[in-house]
């Protein structure tokens, strides 16, 4: 197909997606209406299982079973990356230059950097209470460990990131969230039913029965994938390189 | 109008997404306008959740039923996708670094022409 | 709509709208500014709703973008060194008065807050919001290649 | 109620997702498209949203611009290194 060919497709293709689209924003609930039903019985479901964060509630418990999709999602891309960006056969590990960073810029890395996974273990403990979970503080914390590639060079994180751990780790999370969810099955009622720790008082810490304990999986699981991931870029744009090519 | 403003603005990013991936002459530019495509996704589902006067229903430093709340449920489902849609950026670039690997070139053109 | 709303609004606007004009268009040094600037101004306007909505748990997420949005320009200032050594960008007046405008909202909003956890919070988000951008900024005009020399 | 500020943030995210698809040098994409996911996470912390918000905050800010630019840095190095031997 040549790109003139390509082009009309798309023109004919998006004008009738986009009519479409448009001929179907009014019949939308309008913006901003009052009418939430499933909102409403989530919250009133929510608060009942003393889970201060609705969303979180409705991530690890009242629809868990999605969240485990999720992370099957997850998983499966983390395998996908690492497959595809392995070192071949016609490659060689070349060893990075040793970068020139100022000396500011070190400082501020080396300081941020314990603050930043401080954050990150913040925000994931406290999912169940207010914004935050283990999706954002798995991110915040596995990001913050790049702060030393930032800061410093590629050697001096490979130090500090045993990458076969993280990839244990990553798969030790994973199967945390199924056991915690067949433990209900154990304990005679449904898989990944929040009946198997007592909901605790609102607003604290070890409210939500099973709800930190899911949270605390997928922020292991998000951070582990994350540092995984960038690994495998990173050893590409940093290290690997072809063997003819230089 | 403002009824349906936020609809519009959602369609309008999911369509120029599409274009730009589309007309994308670099691999690595198309994976970038399918996270802009992604991103519609979310603004449509906040704005369906959307209350007018209402506040997240995070009852950690408000009471319970002392406000109107917006809905939980999109919120619930934009938030994990946020995660998850960029591991899945992850996969696309590492099929993107193979296709320059294996062929040299990340121009979807020279590479259709590749394959004859 | 209250005055903190308000003023976040304009800031959104006005700022919002010169960010994305810096950052879609001209040369290279000035789009890495109008990203670093984003990022600094996006986080006062958090600020300025979490007290405008009266909810002191969307601090987390100005605190959040205090951390994480310099580390997202040190990212460009390290991959796109030999790209910028030829222009280095230098936007003092912007840089500064963006900072300046960000510690004056945390400086306000402690007052407003008293003392207390809350205002703990938003030292320690204010602080990492000055510092992240004045060394993010300092990386981008040549912080990473100044040291080669000492 | 707060009508003015939704407007202001959901043009801002719209003008910056046409921008991130103008610009077409994925280096120059990967600053706005760290542009754009500050505007969605203010846009979202707007409809009250801040889970969402933290979610875009985490990953749009640092992670997304890392991957990017790291995928540019290889091509690039690739085709600079194909250009050498040839």
């Amino acid at each position: 197909m040549t790109r003139r060919v390509r082009r009309w497709v798309l023109a004919v293709g998006g004008a009738g997606l986009a009519a479409l689209l448009v001929a179907a924003c009014p019949a939308l609930p309008p913006f901003g209406g009052a009418t939430h039903p499933y909102g409403d019985r989530v919250v009133h479901e929510s608060l009942a299982r003393q889970t201060a964060n609705t969303i979180a509630s409705v991530n690890f418990d009242q629809r868990a079973f999605d969240t485990l999709g999720e992370l099957g999602i997850l998983f499966a891309s983390v395998i996908g990356t690492v497959v595809l960006l392995r070192q071949t056969r016609d490659e060689r590990r070349a060893a990075p230059e040793p970068a020139a960073v100022s000396l500011p810029v070190r400082r501020y890395a080396l300081i941020v950097l314990p603050v930043a996974l401080l954050t990150g273990l913040y925000v994931v403990a406290h999912g169940q209470l207010s914004p935050g979970g283990g999706f954002q503080g798995g991110v915040v914390a596995a990001t913050a460990l790049h702060l030393l590639y930032l800061g410093a060079d590629y050697r001096a994180l490979e130090n500090v990131r045993p990458i076969g751990l993280y990839e244990v780790g990553d798969a030790l999370a994973a199967s945390g969230y199924l056991v915690t969810g067949f433990a209900g099955l154990l304990g005679g009622t449904a898989f990944l039913a929040n009946t198997l720790l007592p909901y605790g008082t609102f607003n604290t810490l070890a409210s939500g029965g099973t709800v930190p304990l899911l949270n605390a999986a997928i922020g292991m699981e998000v951070a582990c994938a994350v540092v995984v991931l960038l690994a495998r870029f990173l050893d590409q744009a940093v290290e690997i390189e072809k063997e003819s090519g230089s | 109008m403002m009824s349906v403003l936020p609809y519009l603005v959602a369609v309008w990013i999911f369509l120029t997404g599409c274009y730009g991936i589309v007309t994308s002459r670099n691999l690595i530019h198309a994976v970038g306008c399918l996270a802009v495509c992604q991103s519609a996704t979310y603004v449509l589902l906040l704005a369906v959740g959307y209350r007018d006067g209402g506040t997240a229903p995070v009852f950690s430093d408000v009471e319970p039923g002392s406000r109107p709340v917006v809905d939980p449920v999109v919120q619930a489902l934009a938030l994990t996708d946020v995660v998850v849609g960029a591991t899945v950026t992850a996969l696309l670039l590492a099929l993107v670094i193979q296709v320059s690997k294996r062929h040299g070139t990340v121009d979807p053109d020279e590479l259709s022409e590749l394959r004859g | 709509m209250n005055g903190w709303t308000a003023t976040a609004t304009a800031v959104l606007a006005l700022g919002g709208g010169a960010t994305v004009w810096g950052v879609a268009t001209g040369p290279l040094g000035r789009r890495v500014v109008a990203q670093n600037l984003s990022t600094s101004l996006a986080c006062p306007v958090l600020l300025l709703l979490a007290q405008g909505y009266g909810r002191p748990s969307y601090v987390d997420l100005a605190l959040v973008l205090a951390l994480l949005g310099p580390v997202g320009t040190l990212v460009f200032a390290r991959l796109l060194a030999e790209d910028l050594e030829g222009d280095p960008p230098g936007a003092r007046a912007a840089t500064y008065a963006v900072a300046v405008f960000g510690a004056t909202v945390v400086i306000v909003l402690c007052a407003v807050a008293g003392p207390g956890r809350a205002m703990v919070k938003l030292l320690v988000t204010g602080a990492l919001l000055v510092a992240g951008n004045l060394v993010a900024s300092r990386a981008l005009a040549g912080g990473f290649s100044g040291s080669r020399h000492g | 109620m707060d009508d003015p500020l939704i407007v202001v943030a959901l043009l801002l995210v719209a003008a910056c997702a046409t921008a991130a698809v103008a610009v077409r040098d994925p280096e120059r994409q990967a600053l706005v498209l760290a542009v754009l996911g500050t505007a969605l996470a203010v846009l979202f912390t707007v409809l009250q949203a801040p889970d969402v918000g933290l979610s875009q905050l985490a990953v749009g800010s640092a992670l997304t611009p890392l991957l990017l630019m790291l995928s540019v840095r290889k091509v690039r190095r690739r085709e600079r290194g194909k250009g050498r031997t040839r």
